[in-house]
């Protein structure tokens, strides 16, 4: 009976992973066609409405289905290893499963047929078929489903064991959940308030300002949900696959808290340029912005750490020598440094994005779209298949195949990233805006940028072979041969937490102060337009202009 | 739980080999480090910031986008390049599908220069390379950005008009003499 | 010292933690402290802070004031 | 970060002291700062005193027009504008009652508006907007050709807005204007042909949209008329007078403008539309 509820929770996390690189692969590959699309070489099916429709699609997958897929499945996988008992609450698990799925599948298909090109960030008063529209809140409410659980699942453990430390993976998959209800508040808000109405025709003008501030709520905090799968694999997978141990269990409960509280107080740094925002809390939330580094560079420093002790009990010697003493055939090990190394860079590009008037000079443009892809199509992701190759053989109970197909992968794709990326980086410092289909490559002004663009379009390339080779490397060890009975295991902090101060074991308190932070930081730019008079016209992206309706 | 709580190596895990203390001290050292650092990087943006008096465009001015072609200050004989009695220059723009009227506007170097631009219908993003001036145009809002040239020449600018699933990138001149 | 056996694994069972190495292994590894750890974080941090002080007063300090 | 202490069970917790001071510090800098300082000093404009600049960085002492200023002489394009009240206005129009409002215009424009001859625009089809505020622009002289400022003043609104409903309701005409979305390849800037390029992509270096993303095939914009199936000659001759300026009743100039930079092999665009690709059709024969 056990043993059938723990297949269970094994199944349950391996279908919600197979949903996310399933969908993974196709929008890897839309994002490949677009490269060359908006690049001065030949590319099929050249139509500048395709490559919104395909914008649009790529955003949607990747921002919204992968993310959330793999967080589902990678806490049910964290939640039975994690407190070695199966996930409590099953059955709820399966039906939110269902719920996503269905909501993916409507958004998908609305967007394929044309009907809501607005892209993921839903651009009102762009107005999509409201289909899309409840496609996305039931991904995003679906998962609200898990979030329950996870928070139930903690807080019965700590019933059961009384006193004890909550096991820091469980605790960082916890944070994560009550991150996300936060960050999701904003756009479920906009989609029931806003969007929603409006596309079936109950309000008959929309308030662009309300629902771009509402989605700022979501738009930066859904990087750090999208990313925390990502530093739980580093304070927890990697010193166990190093070979090692993690310097400090309190770092990384702290760096967990922080990245919950900073995180979502902080959208507005998205919209620095937007007009309808007071500059007072464009700098307030800019002042917010810079606690968000915080933790990562705390992060940047606790992982070297849990490094070193393995490399050096590994014979590594002198100052650096650990480094090369690590065991770097482990692909969580190559994907630790690859991910580091991107989100070094990437995180260079934030800070020059949050630093208030600074934003302006790479608002809008590729430089934007550079940093992101670098933090979350880099060094998030990496971790995600590192991820993958540790949980599939633990979960299939055959090896990987093979680890030096794996390493081949995350080389590819640290390599495609770094091409794509670093053009777009001077593309955007020279102006080059984001969110645009066509160049005109013989304007003497835009000529210059052609070959950068190129360059970049090869990366694009790179990033979908090895996409397919990620598919094909998880297909293979899926139906391969051999048995292997390993459970997915985390590391030791060199001081095993005993007894830890409570608010170091649960959130109550960072909730308490994270929503002081949200009413202070976002009150007034949400209650404005209680009394601003800024509704407008909306626009369907689909219109039947017969008989004198108008939009 | 507790039957399951044995050491996996076997033997007690001491955690008095390296102390707490020393792990928490050395944390702190380093987050004090960093702390400095955002501390000098927000102490610049905000000494520069002040003296020269640096923001995002910000201006919390509401308008109507529909009937702006029937009369006010974005009526079309309004767009453009207008003299203000203390010297200085105010531009008005409009962003529409698909393009910015004016689509070229001459300002002189030097001097004060106010665009004052606003959308008739979705958003739109100006923004005019190798400057800084940078702005989204919502529709219901006049997007406000206080500037000054100090080289002539011509800038081209950018009409993003994002996710609009139609062909972008018509490029008004702007010129500055 | 006394070791209270209930509290000290980062998992709710054991097969679930792992600790390749010993305590006198990672005491052994930590003697001079997490002293490469630093350096690396350290250069890593300072490329960072370097970076955006150029960024800051050579890129966009001189494309002009905007308010 | 604290040292636990080890032998008491209910451990010291430093955490909520911590918490809410770094979060009052938070609150309290960032607010004196940014409220406080850096609003203050405004880009060109005097120093603001520090309740000004609270207001301004809440955004309610917004930099409004000032009314001072001398304005050249208003000139507008149109009497109307897309608010709803206009929008329930033509909605409401009776089709029926159109269809004999309209008999006076089956002179030119044709049969249930299928317009038979060169000179004169189809108007089956066209959306009814459009039609409204056309009527309009030749009822209050911002658009002036021949017989239709005079006929146009003869309708109501109530007749003009039944007139466009009825065309607008017509089969076999100009085709609806709707999210075409399937894909074809050498809708782009890569297209050689300089007409099909400037309906698909337009000319960026120019400044000018794409013709489809207002008129279609695949793109809308409320006001704009259809253009697949319209007369050629209809379509050049229009093109010709907004580059002469003999015609001014488009909104922002926004026919203007890219009408006096066409080139002599882009007024090809006239016969894509009148012979739409892939959509057959005899134009001139009213098909019942």
């Amino acid at each position: 009976m056990k043993e059938r509820a723990v297949q269970n929770s094994s199944r349950l996390a391996l279908y919600h992973l197979w949903i996310a690189f399933g969908v993974f692969l196709p929008a890897v590959a839309l994002g490949a066609w677009q490269m060359p699309m908006r690049s001065p070489l030949p590319a099929p099916l050249d139509d500048t409405n395709a490559y919104y429709t395909s914008v649009t699609l790529h955003g949607t997958a990747m921002a919204y289905a992968v993310t959330t897929f793999f967080a589902m499945g990678f806490g049910y996988a964290v939640t039975a290893t994690s407190l070695g008992r199966p996930v409590r609450g099953i059955i709820a698990a399966w039906i939110g499963f269902v719920i996503c799925l269905i909501g993916t599948v409507m958004a998908v298909v609305i967007v394929l047929i044309g009907r809501a090109t607005v892209l993921y960030t839903f651009y009102p008063p762009l107005l999509a078929s409201p289909w899309y529209y409840f496609g996305a809140l039931l991904l995003i409410g679906g998962s609200m489903i898990w979030v329950v659980l996870m928070i139930y699942n903690m807080l019965i453990w700590k019933r059961d064991n009384p006193g004890q430390p909550v096991p820091l993976a469980m605790f960082a998959i916890t944070a994560t959940a009550i991150l996300w209800a936060w960050a999701a508040s904003g756009v479920i808000i906009e989609l029931l308030f806003v969007l929603i109405p409006q596309a079936l025709g109950i309000t008959t003008r929309i308030d662009v300002g309300l629902g771009r501030t509402l989605f700022t709520v979501t738009l930066h905090a859904v990087v750090y949900f999208w990313l925390m799968p990502a530093y739980i694999a580093y304070y927890t997978l990697a010193p166990e696959a190093a070979g090692g141990r993690l310097y400090s269990d309190t770092a990384g409960r702290l760096t967990f808290i922080m990245l919950l509280v900073f995180s979502v107080p902080v959208g507005l740094h998205h919209v620095f340029q937007d007009p309808d925002i007071g500059a007072g809390f464009k700098f307030l939330q800019s002042f917010l912005t810079f606690f968000v580094a915080l933790p990562t560079l705390l992060t940047v420093f606790s992982i070297c750490a849990s490094l070193e002790i393995a490399g050096r009990a590994r014979g590594g010697r002198g100052l650096l020598g650990w480094l090369w003493a690590l065991p770097w055939q482990e692909p969580m090990v190559l994907a630790v440094a690859l991910s580091l190394v991107m989100l070094g860079l990437g995180g260079f590009g934030g800070f020059i994005n949050m630093s208030y008037a600074m934003n302006q000079m790479v608002h809008n443009t590729t430089w934007v779209t550079a940093h992101f892809h670098l933090i979350w199509g880099g060094a998030v992701v990496t971790m995600y298949f590192a991820i993958a190759y540790e949980i599939w053989p633990r979960i299939t109970g055959r090896p990987l195949r093979s680890k030096e197909l794996a390493r081949w992968q995350l080389w590819l794709w640290f390599a495609g990233m770094l091409i794509v990326t670093i053009p777009w980086h001077i593309t955007g410092l020279m102006g080059m805006p984001r969110r645009v289909a066509a160049f005109d490559y013989s304007d003497p002004f835009v000529a210059p940028m052609g070959p950068l663009v190129i360059i970049s379009a090869i990366g694009g390339l790179i990033l979908l072979v090895s996409a397919i080779l990620l598919i094909a490397i998880l297909v293979r060890s899926h139906f391969g041969e051999g048995q292997l009975q390993a459970p997915l295991r985390y590391a030791i902090a060199v001081n095993p937490p005993r007894a830890i101060p409570a608010s170091l074991n649960g959130f109550a308190l960072w909730n308490a102060i994270l929503l002081v932070l949200m009413v202070f930081a976002y009150g007034y730019p949400i209650g404005q337009f209680l009394f601003l008079k800024s509704s407008v016209p909306a626009y369907e992206v689909t219109h039947t202009a017969t008989s004198g309706a108008g939009p | 739980m507790a039957d399951s709580i044995t050491n996996p190596l076997g033997r007690p895990v001491s955690d008095g080999i390296i102390p707490e203390e020393e792990i928490s001290r050395t944390e702190n050292q380093w987050l004090t480090v960093m702390l400095s650092m955002l501390g000098v990087m927000m102490a610049i943006i905000v000494v520069t910031g002040a003296t020269q008096a640096l923001h995002p465009p910000s201006n919390v001015e509401t308008i109507d986008p529909t009937t702006l072609h029937l009369g006010g200050e974005f009526a079309e004989s309004n767009l453009g390049t207008a003299a203000e009695p203390d010297g200085s220059v105010t531009v008005r723009m409009i962003g529409e599908q698909y393009s910015f009227v004016p689509q070229c506007v001459q300002v002189p170097v030097d001097t004060p220069v106010k665009f004052r631009i606003t959308s008739t219908d979705v958003i739109h993003g100006f923004l005019l390379p190798a400057t800084n001036v940078n702005t989204m145009v919502v529709p219901g809002f006049v997007a406000e950005v206080r500037t000054a040239f100090s080289r002539p020449g011509i800038y081209e600018s950018w009409h993003v008009g994002p996710g609009q699933s139609r062909a972008e990138g018509a490029i008004p001149q702007l010129e500055s003499s | 010292m006394p070791i209270d056996d209930t509290h000290h694994v980062a998992a709710g069972r054991s097969e679930h933690v792992v600790a390749p190495i010993g305590p006198d292994e990672t005491a052994q590894a930590l003697r001079n402290g997490p002293i490469g750890a630093l350096v690396v974080a350290a250069i890593a941090v300072a490329l960072l802070f370097m970076g955006w002080m150029a960024f800051y007063f050579f890129l966009f300090l001189p494309r002009g004031p905007v308010g | 970060m604290m040292a636990r202490e080890q032998d008491i069970s209910e451990t010291y917790n430093p955490w909520p002291k911590i918490g809410w001071a770094t979060t009052a510090g938070i609150v309290v800098v960032s607010a004196v700062l940014g409220f406080g300082l850096l609003d203050r000093y405004q880009q060109a404009g005097p120093t603001l005193s520090v309740w000004s600049a609270i207001c301004r960085g809440l955004g309610i002492s917004s930099d409004t027009e000032s009314t001072a200023e001398p304005q050249p002489t208003l000139r507008t394009p149109t009497r109307i504008a897309w608010t709803n009240a206009t929008l329930d206005q033509i909605k409401a129009g009776d089709a029926k009652h159109g269809a004999f409002v309209t008999l006076v215009c089956t002179a030119c424009h044709g049969e249930h508006g299928i317009s038979q001859s060169a000179l004169y625009p189809t108007l089956a089809g066209m959306d009814a907007a459009t039609v409204y505020k056309q009527l309009d622009d030749f009822r209050s002289g911002k658009r002036s050709w021949g017989a239709m400022n005079a006929i146009a003043q003869a309708l109501s609104l109530h007749d003009s807005a039944d007139a466009a409903v009825y065309f607008a309701a017509q089969p076999d005409s100009l085709p609806a204007l709707t999210g075409d979305r399937a894909p074809e390849s050498g809708r782009s800037l890569r297209q050689s042909d300089p007409a099909k390029r400037l309906i698909f992509a337009g000319a960026p270096e120019r400044g000018i949209p794409p013709c489809s993303a207002c008129h279609g095939p695949g793109g809308y914009k409320l006001g704009a008329p259809a253009l697949q199936g319209q007369q050629a000659n209809y379509i050049e001759e229009q093109l010709l007078a907004f580059a002469q300026g003999m015609r001014q009743n488009d909104v922002f100039e926004q026919m203007r403008i890219i009408a006096r930079q066409l080139t002599s092999d882009e007024n090809a665009v006239a016969a894509f539309y009148a012979a739409p690709v892939g959509a057959p059709r005899v134009v001139g024969i009213p098909s019942r």
